[in-house]
């Protein structure tokens, strides 16, 4: 049997053709979601790619978060069932409460778009089992609000919990506290970062590296073991 | 409040009319009544007032612009030419390609934000009415001094609104211009290109044939944007107590369009439009004249299902709304019903407003009453030519004579060390990242190459790895200094870059930005430019496709400097064979391709040193170009060379600073033997450095593949000098100078923010 | 300190996507009988000394030049107690 | 019809860099006296029918549900004569 692995497309999101081309190259079933949809067709993972699903008007993923498709997404989160949310997707997440805290504008108040080196400080993850902790790896970031805050004691609890998944490296790009890139639930299903590994599977395009592979290859094998 | 219906019109036919605050001349006028044998009713008025503007008709230009059909090319590639909302050319594997470069200056002058979203919005719909799938957009832009205070307005804004649409859009921006100059001041302009990817079978025009089919207006509601002018007609018209000022400016709602975008790209692939127009300039004036005088009959249009975002908008207003995001497609009646739901889909708004006829005319109705009844074509197509006169200006031989080959040259080496890092350092040779860092360059996943590279790369089939490539260039100075060579030259730039990258040149499209067309100084600039063009795309094998004109680019007398941008397009069978600029390969040699001559008329040294504009710019030979373009290309699929950077503005020193600087590697340089010395003690170090002779290259090659590719240079004749090799950390002249790459990254990269913020 | 606020609307003949995302959005979440709604900024001033007329005068200058882009928006000043 | 307004500000806590651009650039742009700027959002909302206590408190809701994100903003509802 086939692993499939949905990616959900809201109006205004733009990443999904990218993050459906990873699922396959990494070999597994990419399976689309649209927003409308009350059923996940019987996904084993979900991604919610990047984009400005609703413009991004209100703030980012506020909208998308009460759209149909995500309702049973939240339900079966919870229950377990991987998630993955890239950029807006990570959005979408805080906004749905399946992660803490808050994306807010970069500090900086400009759209950026870079090569970023983040370090993976959690391997144990439905997402990032096939990296190393404390591996440096470099994928594409872009984006407009990507300054993650939370309160100090939310804070604290991430970093006590190892939940602090993914952080920035050289630079902050955006004025994240405590130079978190991602984050992952306590189960280590749900999980968000800002930058994009599904721009960097294949070495010619993007940045030119295919260390974002990882994640996809992460999913495939645990949910081929499960 | 009466309505001025074609009957009333008839009825009162010496009733005074607003023609001349509408822009229009008496003779227009006059025309307008003969055409019609009575006086145009309001909305008649509003339509013919804004299609024959210089804007829509391109009356100052278009006896100029004749020469690019004239002087076309045979190329079996092209598949669609001038005169369609875009071009569309061949690039195998039963692709095409259509794409198109417009301006958007005055716009983004007011309201630099949305003048400048909303040009991206603009071509982006252009491109999508051909049938094609938007892939990726670039911008090219010119600003005032780079330290003046009102830059710090119009720059920011511009850039945000270009990355705030596009990126929203989901449009990798894989190229552009930034250039810098006081005489952009006031003037600013900014130019968009889009382009776009299709099957050949996909391929719509824009046309209303099929008595019967319906006429479908989809997308945003209308409001009153970009009226300004036809306030008069309204307040004429009707009563004043509805609000008479409306807005100059557009809002652009990129969410919407990226709707639009996946709506009809839906639609398409369903085969459901048997015509199709995007709304731009002129908004459903034009839509409905140009469909209606493409296709075999006339169109009947009834007005007031136009959904409104403003209900106050009396007729003639709704007729020349620019509101953005929306579309206009001829359907057959059996495939409305799966259009609509297709656009609910999206919750796209889509309205039946009116239907193909059999007759000629195009019958437009408000309420049930008749307001327009014109034939379509004399609205889209015949309005006013003019042969404005043109001169060589007084100045031009002064100007020409002012040679910048006299201008002091540094002295000592340390003094060409000291020029070099100014060079590097100033606005219009500074790294923009600061500026292309706010754009996506990477969504879609198909971005192969981007800025800074010479040309944007995209991969168009993941299969076979077929992608094109396009660079847009355009030197005002050298423009300036000669207007034909002017124009050559950023054609022959652009096709170097798009070639430097691996790909091959296929065609052209162009954005001629100038200053009034009532000057004849200004119109001898643009004659000369447009000549220059389209003799040069004869010669170099590349038609243009299509383009825009921007006239009165000027505050008082003073205009711009004449500045043509030509985007070139090119197409490239495997990616994965395109050449990078980067040196990255310790122990690489370089090589310099290309003849270097003492030419500094118009140069980067000659503005950042000595602030100096004179002489004449750089020769243009198209044939060498052509050479260049070939062993480029060939070196590139053929595994010669690992880098390659064309050499424009700046020179060798720049383009050799901007490929060390990408590959983290730096390079020791040889001055060659035989380069005029121009007598000074740095002469001929100096010319090598910063003389900015067209026609060259430089290229990294691997040592196992040196002899391979000088081979190929000397069977085909072209001039190939080794110069130095990949090394170090340090960009070294041997017996002059060496700088740190630590140096000139500073230099190279903190000049622009430090401008900005 | 006292507190001047200023709020920038867009003019409304201008385009509001912001305002009209959110009004579409409401239905869904089960909120009806709004029939539009604007979207616009909000800037809380604290002012050192007094806020007199010529506090105001100048506050206005600017939420005229700076705050607000006046081609396409609206501007209130007001003083909160 | 009735318009109600809901204004949505960062907690204070929160870093505004909006509001610290706008502070930073006063002074630049001749405005002295400004102690701190805070930048936030204002939706007015017309509403249909008549705003009772039953509509404020269905407002509220609607701020605090999907308006504000309660994590990082602070909100107020005003009924506007
Ligand atoms: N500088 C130019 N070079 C070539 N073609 C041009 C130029 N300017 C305009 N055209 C062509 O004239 C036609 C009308 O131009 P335009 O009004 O800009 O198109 P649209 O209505 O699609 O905006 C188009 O086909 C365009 O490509
Ligand atoms: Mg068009």
């Amino acid at each position: 049997m086939t692993t499939r692995i949905g990616v959900v497309t809201f109006p205004g999101t733009l990443d999904d053709r990218d993050a459906l081309r990873a699922v396959r190259l990494a070999g597994a079933e990419p399976v689309p979601l649209w927003h409308r949809d009350k059923d996940l067709k019987q996904v084993d993972a979900v991604v919610l790619a990047g984009g400005f699903s609703y413009g991004d008007y209100l703030r980012a993923g506020a909208i998308s978060r009460f759209s149909p498709v995500t309702e049973p997404i939240i339900e079966q989160a919870k229950a377990g069932m991987p998630v993955l949310g890239i950029c807006n997707g990570f959005q979408i997440l805080t906004e749905a409460h399946l992660l803490p805290g808050a994306m807010l504008r970069n500090n900086h108040l400009h759209f950026i778009c870079r090569e970023q080196r983040l370090r993976v400080e959690n391997a144990d993850t439905a997402w990032t089992a096939d990296y190393e902790r404390g591996q440096e790896i470099s994928v594409p970031l872009k984006n407009m609000d990507g300054r993650y805050v939370a309160d100090e004691r939310t804070l604290d609890e991430l970093e006590a919990e190892g939940r602090v998944a993914f952080r920035y490296l050289d630079v902050n790009p955006n004025g994240s506290l405590r130079d978190i890139a991602g984050i992952t639930n306590a189960a280590g299903n749900v999980v968000g970062l800002m930058p994009h590994p599904e721009h960097a599977v294949e070495p010619l395009i993007g940045t030119g590296g295919t260390d974002g592979l990882g994640f996809f290859t992460s999913i495939l094998k645990k949910l081929v073991a499960a | 409040m009466t309505l001025d219906t074609v009957k009333h019109a008839g009825e009162t036919p010496d009733s005074e009319q607003p023609w001349k605050e509408l822009g229009l001349k008496e003779d227009e006028y006059a025309r307008i009544r003969e055409i019609l044998g009575r006086r145009p009713t309001g909305a008649e008025l509003a339509m013919y007032s804004v299609m024959w503007s210089e804007h829509c008709s391109y009356k100052s230009s278009k006896v100029h612009l004749k020469q690019f059909g004239e002087k076309a090319p045979e190329n079996d590639a092209l598949l669609v030419g001038i005169g369609e909302n875009a071009g569309v050319v061949d690039v195998g594997q039963g692709y095409a390609v259509t794409f198109k470069v417009e301006s958007h200056n005055h716009p983004s002058y007011i309201e630099p934000y949305q003048g400048a979203a909303t040009g991206v919005g603009g071509i982006v719909r252009d491109i999508l009415a051909m049938g094609a799938r938007p892939v990726a957009v670039v911008d090219p832009l010119r600003f005032g001094a780079a330290d003046h205070p009102d830059t710090k307005r119009v720059l920011p804004g511009v850039v945000a609104g270009i990355g705030g649409y596009g990126n929203c859009l989901g449009l990798p921006n894989i190229g552009g211009e930034v250039v810098f100059d006081s005489c952009y001041q006031g003037n600013p302009l900014v130019n968009a290109g889009c382009i776009g990817v299709m099957k050949h079978e996909d391929i719509h025009l824009a046309q209303a044939s099929g008595p019967g089919n319906k006429v479908i207006l989809y997308g945003a509601r209308t409001g009153g944007d970009g009226i300004g002018g036809v306030s008069v007609l309204a307040s004429e018209t009707f009563d004043d107590t509805k609000p008479t000022k409306r807005p100059a400016v557009q809002v652009g709602d990129p969410f919407q369009e990226k709707l639009l975008i996946e709506c009809t790209l839906e639609i398409f692939k369903e085969k459901l439009v048997a015509g199709i127009q995007d709304l731009g300039g002129a908004g459903l004036s034009c839509a409905t004249s140009e469909l209606a005088s493409a296709g075999s009959g006339g169109m009947r249009v009834e007005l007031d299902t136009v959904p409104l975002r403003d209900a106050t908008l009396s007729p003639e207003e709704i007729l020349m709304s620019e509101s953005q995001e929306r579309m206009c497609a001829i359907v057959e009646p059996q495939h409305v019903d799966r259009f609509m739901e297709i656009c609910e889909k999206w919750d796209v708004t889509a309205t039946v407003i009116g239907e193909v006829t059999e007759g000629e005319r195009l019958e437009i109705f408000w309420h049930g009453e008749l307001i327009v009844d014109v034939p379509p074509g004399t609205v889209a197509h015949e309005g006013p030519t003019y042969h404005r006169p043109f001169a060589r200006p007084s100045w031009q031989d002064a100007l020409q004579a002012d040679d910048a080959g006299r201008l002091p040259r540094p002295a000592t080496a340390d003094e060409l060390r000291a020029q070099v890092l100014r060079l590097v350092a100033s606005p219009n040779q500074a790294s923009k990242a600061w500026i292309t860092d706010q754009y996506d360059r990477f969504v879609q996943g198909n971005t192969v190459l981007a800025q800074p590279e010479d040309a944007g790369m995209v991969r168009i089939d993941e299969e076979t790895n077929l992608g094109v490539a396009m660079a847009t260039d355009g030197n005002g100075r050298y423009a300036k200094l000669d207007p034909y060579t002017g124009a050559q030259l950023a054609l022959a730039e652009a096709y170097r870059n798009v070639a430097a990258s691996g790909a091959k040149p296929l065609a052209i499209s162009d954005c001629l930005n100038f200053g009034s067309p009532e000057d004849p100084d200004v119109m001898w600039q643009f004659a000369e430019a447009t000549r220059g063009l389209a003799d040069g795309c004869l010669q170099l094998g590349t038609p243009v496709t299509g383009g825009n004109v921007s006239l009165y680019n000027q505050t008082g007398d003073v205009a711009i400097h004449p500045t043509p941008v030509v985007a070139v397009l090119g197409v490239i069978d495997d990616v994965t064979r395109r050449t990078p600029i980067a040196f990255a390969e310790e122990g690489q040699l370089l090589y310099l391709l290309g003849d270097t001559r003492e030419e500094f008329g118009g140069s980067a040294w000659s503005q950042v040193v000595h602030d100096h504009l004179g002489g004449l710019p750089p020769k243009v030979d198209l044939d060498r170009e052509k050479l260049l373009a070939e062993i480029l290309i060939a070196a590139s699929r053929d595994g010669m060379i690992d880098a390659a950077h064309d050499l424009s503005d700046g020179g060798l020193i720049q383009a050799v600073t901007e490929s060390c600087l990408r590959g983290g590697k730096g390079a020791r340089l040889v001055v060659p033997e035989g380069l005029s010395d121009g007598g000074s003690a740095t002469g001929d170090a100096f010319t090598f450095l910063l003389s900015e002779s067209a026609g060259r290259a430089v290229v990294a090659v691997p040592r196992s593949e040196e002899l391979r590719f000088t081979d190929m240079c000397g069977a085909r004749g072209l001039p190939a000098t080794r110069i130095g090799v990949v090394e170090g950390d340090t960009v070294e002249v041997q017996g002059q100078f060496a700088i740190p790459l630590s140096e000139l990254r500073t230099a190279h990269e903190e000049t622009i923010p430090g401008l900005l913020v | 300190m006292a507190r001047v606020v200023v709020d920038v609307m867009l003019k409304p003949e201008i385009l509001d996507p912001q305002g009209q995302a959110v009004q579409r959005a409401l239905p869904r979440l089960g909120f009806d009988g709004i029939a539009d709604v604007r979207q616009g900024k909000r800037f809380e001033l604290e002012v050192d000394g007094p806020v007199d007329d010529a506090a105001l005068a100048r506050i206005h200058e600017m939420a005229e030049t700076f705050l607000a882009n006046t081609v396409i928006e609206d501007f209130v000043v007001k003083v909160e107690s």
